[in-house]
């Protein structure tokens, strides 16, 4: 049985106009224990959307559809509001795509773990502040017990995201879900902050959720992949027939565009298959 | 002007530059963000200048510009010495490099209609007629790839990928020699990149544009280039022909940062997963069970 | 930390001699010269003008007027009233705790009232709570204070009896003033029935002063709230599990606090000017009704000095302010 | 390729969840008139600048006559009130109706004396301060710190007392008091502004350092200064107000609110209506000018408006 599973799953907005603006549209997600499942899609496909829906972040006003939302057998759109925080922080978690801006600029760095760690855990504050150094060292933090004590706004924007990841995984969650987790650093940071995502889910055995813009972070990160524009699932396959043997059209003008498919000559677009991706409003 | 074919368009002998921050209290501390750099550029060619945030690459992208003038060394636009602190720049200078900037949604004024965006270039260093620039500014609207209806509209009606096309457009309004594109391509969807970088490549084939592009990411690097700088604390480590550098990268940093960047190759992919099933059969779960502490 | 005081502090230098320059032209900028203006109605022979002009220095090249009564302040003289002959300090010593009494009252009212209310319209967004709190807000707002005055007296003081219309505490009241507030003085004399006299003198005046900085601080506070709770970090605190209120109240508020102290600073300056108002309505024996009575007396000594000190008053409010502001903001504080 | 044809397939440009485009002029307007206490406001301002405009047909009676019969007469509506004397009069026998009808003119006019003297030097100053930076930026904001260390209300009384009461002395007072506001505003708004790329794009393209300030840089910071200028209206009628009630504003017989206040202080407890009504009137005024300046503020303000 898959860890996650969303059938049918429809997120929608009331536009100003009263018509209701679908962001995602019909989707069915499932994610294996052990999974790096990758989310790809283009800036308004709204890639990021399901997994928010999931996670029970959208704000107030989004109008949320599904036949089947079920996380480790329980049904979360059954679940009362205090039984999905208990699960959400302790058994999944998310990372953002803004390292600097995912933490709280007031409160710090150990504040943070150790609040996830007090919410979910029996630890007392000696063993919570303990666990908190053996977390900022398995995300690769020099000097952690001194770190601690730093706040955001002293720390890189790579750091940061390794402090993410350190709440994130406080609890050992056994679904991450990272939401363009490495578009703000730059690449030998990216590929430092991928490889712990990769070692941690390799570890302790969780399903991670990559939802990315980034074709190159896909191909060395994901098991399977799914690809979404305009709100809807374009694909949904296994990495290698991704990039082997891609079905939808979408995602092969996609792969088309890529500049290291094309020599030096040039670029096929998607405009060849889409309407015109920059369609006047 | 003598701007024959073999002055080099760009050049530059040393260029670098100095940040002081601090004052007050705590003196004062100068950073050097460019340490020396050397480049030459002939007409009709791309350099590509990489590096990660912080390395220096758009302080050079505004010197090159005439934005800002540089602490010490030399800096010729065809042949020509900028000394931008001593006697300023004459327009006619001004004229030959221009700029594109990454941002699209801050590079254009959000109070000007297109039209005026592509004519404003022209009213400031010519004499033309009001119709003639409105004539230049649509036939440049047209040759982007924008329609007759966009001249009257304003910036926030269009996307990122139109934005910057007009962003170019209203840069070559002026014929210039050269073009600083600084990361042109980088806020930019995968598909939308693809456009951008083919009516760059179309611009330069029928202007013979020299273009300074800067970018962090290397495979967009390797479609447009024809020589590659790569830059790390504010010196180039690295200047080549693009060839070469991505055939055998010779300095360390060269070989990190390409180490770093994800490539995509189905057999790594392949090689990749099998990996990991073996990794999986190894430690004997298929569905591991979480490690619980 | 300290290099951020200390250019706080280096700041003040020259807006601290722009006030004193203010002051100093302020004189010479009024119609007549200084001693005509001194004497008054009855007029002045022409020996004693001069010899007046001497003696006050009014004679001397105005760079050495200007240094002599930046020297005349730093050692504490700030002038003498005309009227009442006595030093512009010592009367404004005399003045300022009554001030400062319904001033702290007026904040401390303002900043509670006002942040909850904010916080309260913020995560009650667009419900009828938000709209009535930020209503009732924008016509405080709006309110011209000296009305609001004159209304509230006609209702509680006329109509109702229940508070006095005008002063401090009731004439029947003695007790040894030791710390200047009334509230404090008549607990320390052991007086409750003094001290709720005191109260009572209170509330109107205090209600009214607090009207605008309590509708300025709703709205900024509403508006800061609901900026931060926009933001990432509000998405990761609801990620971890957190309870609603936790990340309302400790997450979210914590980071919108931060504006709201500078907000409840400048409204000190604010205060200053309605106090003006409410304490002539009042008849409340401050420095608001004692600049106005000087103004109105023309005993421009005392403005010249009232001025001066009351700008002092200012400035070290806003420098405690901007002082707070960086303790409470860890980006200023650990750079 | 045939997905051209799957009709869901919309532009991908739609983004529900990030930030609206900068709103050009006429989105705007239909913006704030979606807003509803906005257009209330703007209506009642409306009816106030006709009624100024036409306050000669219609009051009911000249502002300034006495009426030596009927002192202290109530509202039309309570016992002793009379039917031509709708509001009742004053101590003096005039007709209050007609001089909170006069009184419009004189609010409004302060309003917009006030704020064009201190929108247009504020921006003056806030524009050099904010685009030469340096020591000229320092010795500017230095002197707007030396004004704003003054409570507003003392220091416009302290100014029209060197000057001399009156309502222009004090229009002029409180558009100094005003004024740094502006001054702050625009240089802030000028700082975020200069290093935006199309501001350099345009300096690359030749543009001169007065062209930079007056048509690149300043049109792009008009909507903040355009909230800041509604705000100050409204501020410059209540100051104006609590000038001619502490006697140092317009002076009587002038129908100004404020002034009308002043005069009926000692009605307080015999005639409410003397007390009430000029109140009335300058709260009303300042609520339609403070809902149309957080409209405004709404509309220019793209933080607030994601919703």
């Amino acid at each position: 049985m898959a860890l996650l599973e969303v059938r049918n799953l429809s997120v929608s907005f009331e536009t100003a106009s009263g018509d209701l603006f679908y962001a995602v549209r019909g989707i069915d997600i499932s994610v294996d224990v052990g999974e790096v499942l990758a989310i790809v899609g283009e800036s308004g496909s709204c890639k990021s959307v399901a997994m928010l829906a999931v996670m029970g972040l959208l704000p107030p006003v989004a109008i949320v559809k599904a036949d089947v939302m079920r996380f480790d057998g329980r049904d979360l759109l059954t679940l009362s509001p205090r039984q999905r925080r208990d699960l959400s922080g302790r058994e999944m978690a998310m990372i953002f795509q803004e390292p600097v801006a995912s933490l709280n600029p007031c409160f710090t760095v150990g504040f943070q773990i150790e609040e996830t760690l007090r919410k979910h855990t029996d630890l007392d504050a000696a063993a919570r502040h303990q666990r908190a150094i053996e977390l900022l060292q398995a995300v690769g933090i020099p000097e952690p017990e001194r770190r601690l004590g730093s706040f955001p706004h002293q720390m890189s924007g790579g750091q940061c995201q390794r402090v993410m990841i350190a709440i994130a995984t406080a609890c050992t969650p056994r679904l991450l879900i990272a939401d363009e987790p490495t578009t703000a650093l730059d690449v030998t940071v990216q590929k430092q902050v991928l490889d712990l995502l990769l070692r941690l889910q390799a570890e302790n055995g969780m399903a991670l959720v990559l939802i990315t813009h980034d074709m190159g972070v896909v191909a060395e990160t994901a098991d399977r992949v799914i690809v979404q524009y305009a709100g809807r699932k374009m694909e949904d396959t296994d990495v290698v027939s991704l990039f082997s043997a891609p079905e939808s059209p979408y995602t092969r003008a996609l792969l088309s565009a890529l500049p290291e498919n094309a020599g030096s000559g040039r670029l096929p677009t998607v405009s060849d298959f889409a309407p015109p991706a920059e369609a006047m409003k | 002007m003598t701007a024959d074919q073999t002055t080099p368009v760009l050049e530059t002998r040393g260029i670098t530059r100095d940040y002081v921050s601090g004052g007050m209290f705590g003196g004062t501390r100068t950073v050097r963000a460019l340490k020396g750099i050397d480049l030459k550029v002939e007409r009709g060619k791309t350099l590509a200048v990489v590096g990660e945030s912080g390395c220096g690459k758009s302080t050079l992208a505004r010197i090159i510009a005439m934005i800002d003038s540089p602490t010490g060394g030399e800096l010729l636009i065809e042949g020509q010495k900028v000394e931008i602190a001593k006697r300023g720049i004459s327009p006619e200078l001004r004229r030959k490099v221009q700029i594109v900037f990454q941002n699209p949604y801050g590079s254009l004024n959000p109070r000007q209609k297109i039209g005026d965006v592509l004519a404003e270039p022209l009213k400031l260093n010519t004499n033309l007629p009001d119709s003639e620039r409105r004539d230049r500014a649509m036939k440049m609207l047209l040759k982007v790839g924008l329609k007759r209806e966009h001249f009257n509209r304003y910036p926030h009606m269009f996307s990122g990928g139109q934005r910057q096309r007009i962003a170019i457009a209203r840069a070559i309004m002026v014929q210039p020699a050269l073009l600083v594109l600084d990361e042109p391509v980088s806020a930019l969807d995968l598909s939308v990149q693809a456009q951008i970088l083919n009516l760059l490549q179309d611009l330069q084939d029928e202007f013979g544009l020299t273009y300074v592009f800067i970018s962090h990411d290397l495979s967009v690097v390797r479609h447009v280039a024809d020589d590659v700088m790569v830059m790390n604390f504010g010196e180039a480590v690295e200047y080549r022909s693009r060839d070469a550098i991505f055939a055998a990268p010779e300095h360390p940093y060269t070989r990190t940062l390409f180490a770093a960047t994800p490539r995509i190759n189905v057999d790594s992919i392949r090689e990749r997963v099998a990996r990991k099933a073996a990794a999986r059969r190894a430690t004997g779960h298929a569905t591991p069970e979480p490690v619980s502490t | 930390m300290v290099r951020f005081i200390l250019n706080r502090l280096l700041l003040i230098v020259p807006t601290f001699i722009g006030i004193t320059l203010v002051a100093f032209i302020f004189i010479r900028l009024l119609p007549g010269d200084p001693v005509i203006l001194m004497a008054g109605e009855r007029g002045v022979s022409a020996e004693r003008h001069a010899e007046l002009m001497a003696q006050f220095g009014f004679d001397q090249p105005l760079w050495k007027q200007y240094v002599d009564y930046v020297s005349g302040l730093l050692h504490g003289n700030f002038g003498y009233s005309y009227s009442t002959k006595k030093p512009v300090l010592s009367e404004f010593m005399a003045r300022f705790p009554a001030t400062l009494e319904l001033g702290l009252c007026a904040i401390v009212l303002a900043s509670v009232l006002g942040i909850a209310a904010g916080i309260l319209a913020a995560i009650r967004r667009g419900s009828w709570i938000d709209q009535v709190t930020m209503g009732t807000a924008l016509v405080g707002y709006s309110m011209p204070i000296f009305w609001w005055a004159l209304l509230l007296i006609i209702l509680f003081s006329t109509k109702l009896g229940w508070t006095p219309v005008s002063g401090r505490i009731a004439l029947t009241q003695f007790f040894p003033s030791v710390t200047g507030f009334m509230l404090i003085d008549s607990l320390l004399a052991g007086k409750p029935a003094a001290f709720w006299s005191a109260v009572q003198h209170l509330i109107l005046p205090t209600i009214v002063l607090a009207t605008i900085p309590l509708a300025v601080i709703a709205r900024q506070t509403r508006s800061a709230m609901l900026e931060v709770l926009g933001e990432v970090y509000i998405m990761t605190a609801k990620s971890k599990g957190l309870t609603p209120r936790r990340v309302i109240w400790l997450h979210a508020l914590r980071n919108a606090l931060i504006p709201v102290v500078t907000t409840i600073g400048l409204q000190v300056s604010v205060l200053i000017g309605g106090a003006i108002l409410t304490e002539t309505i009042f008849s409340w024996p401050g420095i608001g009704k004692w600049m106005i009575d000087s103004i109105s007396r023309r005993d421009y000594q005392v403005v010249q000095g009232g001025l001066l000190l009351i700008a002092a008053v200012v400035m070290f409010v806003n420098l405690t302010v901007d002082l707070l502001y960086g303790l409470i903001n860890p980006r200023v504080r650990y750079r | 390729m045939s997905a051209t044809d799957d009709p869901h397939l919309g532009t991908a440009e739609q983004e529900p969840l990030g930030p609206p485009p900068i709103a050009p002029w006429r989105e705007s307007w239909h913006y704030f008139l979606a807003n509803r206490g906005a257009v209330i406001g703007l209506v009642v301002l409306a009816l106030l600048v006709l009624t100024a405009i036409f306050a000669p047909l219609l009051a009911p009676h000249d502002p300034t006559m006495q009426y030596r019969d009927a002192l202290l007469v109530p509202p039309a509506w309570l016992e002793r009130g009379r039917p031509e004397f709708l509001l009742g009069t004053d101590a003096l026998g005039r007709d209050i109706l007609s001089r909170l009808i006069f009184g419009a003119r004189f609010s409004l006019v302060i309003g917009l004396v006030v704020v064009a003297l201190a929108l247009v030097s504020g921006i003056f100053v806030g524009l050099i301060a904010g685009y030469f930076g340096g020591w000229i930026d320092s010795a500017i904001m230095r002197v707007m710190d030396i004004i704003l260390a003054f409570p507003s209300l003392l220091l416009a009384l302290v100014l029209v007392a060197i000057i001399g009461p009156g309502l222009f002395n004090a229009m002029l007072a409180i558009a100094v008091v005003l004024q740094p506001h502006f001054a702050r505003l625009t240089r802030g708004a000028v700082i975020a502004e200069k290093n935006r790329e199309y501001v350099t794009a345009a300096r690359v393209a030749g543009a001169s350092n007065l062209r930079l300030m007056v048509r690149t840089i300043l049109p792009n910071c008009l909507g903040p200064l355009i909230v800041q200028a509604t705000l100050s209206f409204s501020n410059a009628i209540l100051d104006a107000a609590a000038l001619g009630f502490l006697g140092m504003g317009a002076q009587p017989p002038t129908p100004e609110w404020g002034t009308m206040l002043a005069e009926a202080r000692e009605f307080i407890t015999s005639a409410w209506w003397v007390v009430t009504m000029p109140g009335i009137a300058i709260l009303i005024t300042v609520l339609a000018v403070n809902l149309i300046g957080d409209g405004l503020r709404d509309t220019f303000d793209p933080k607030l408006r994601r919703s």
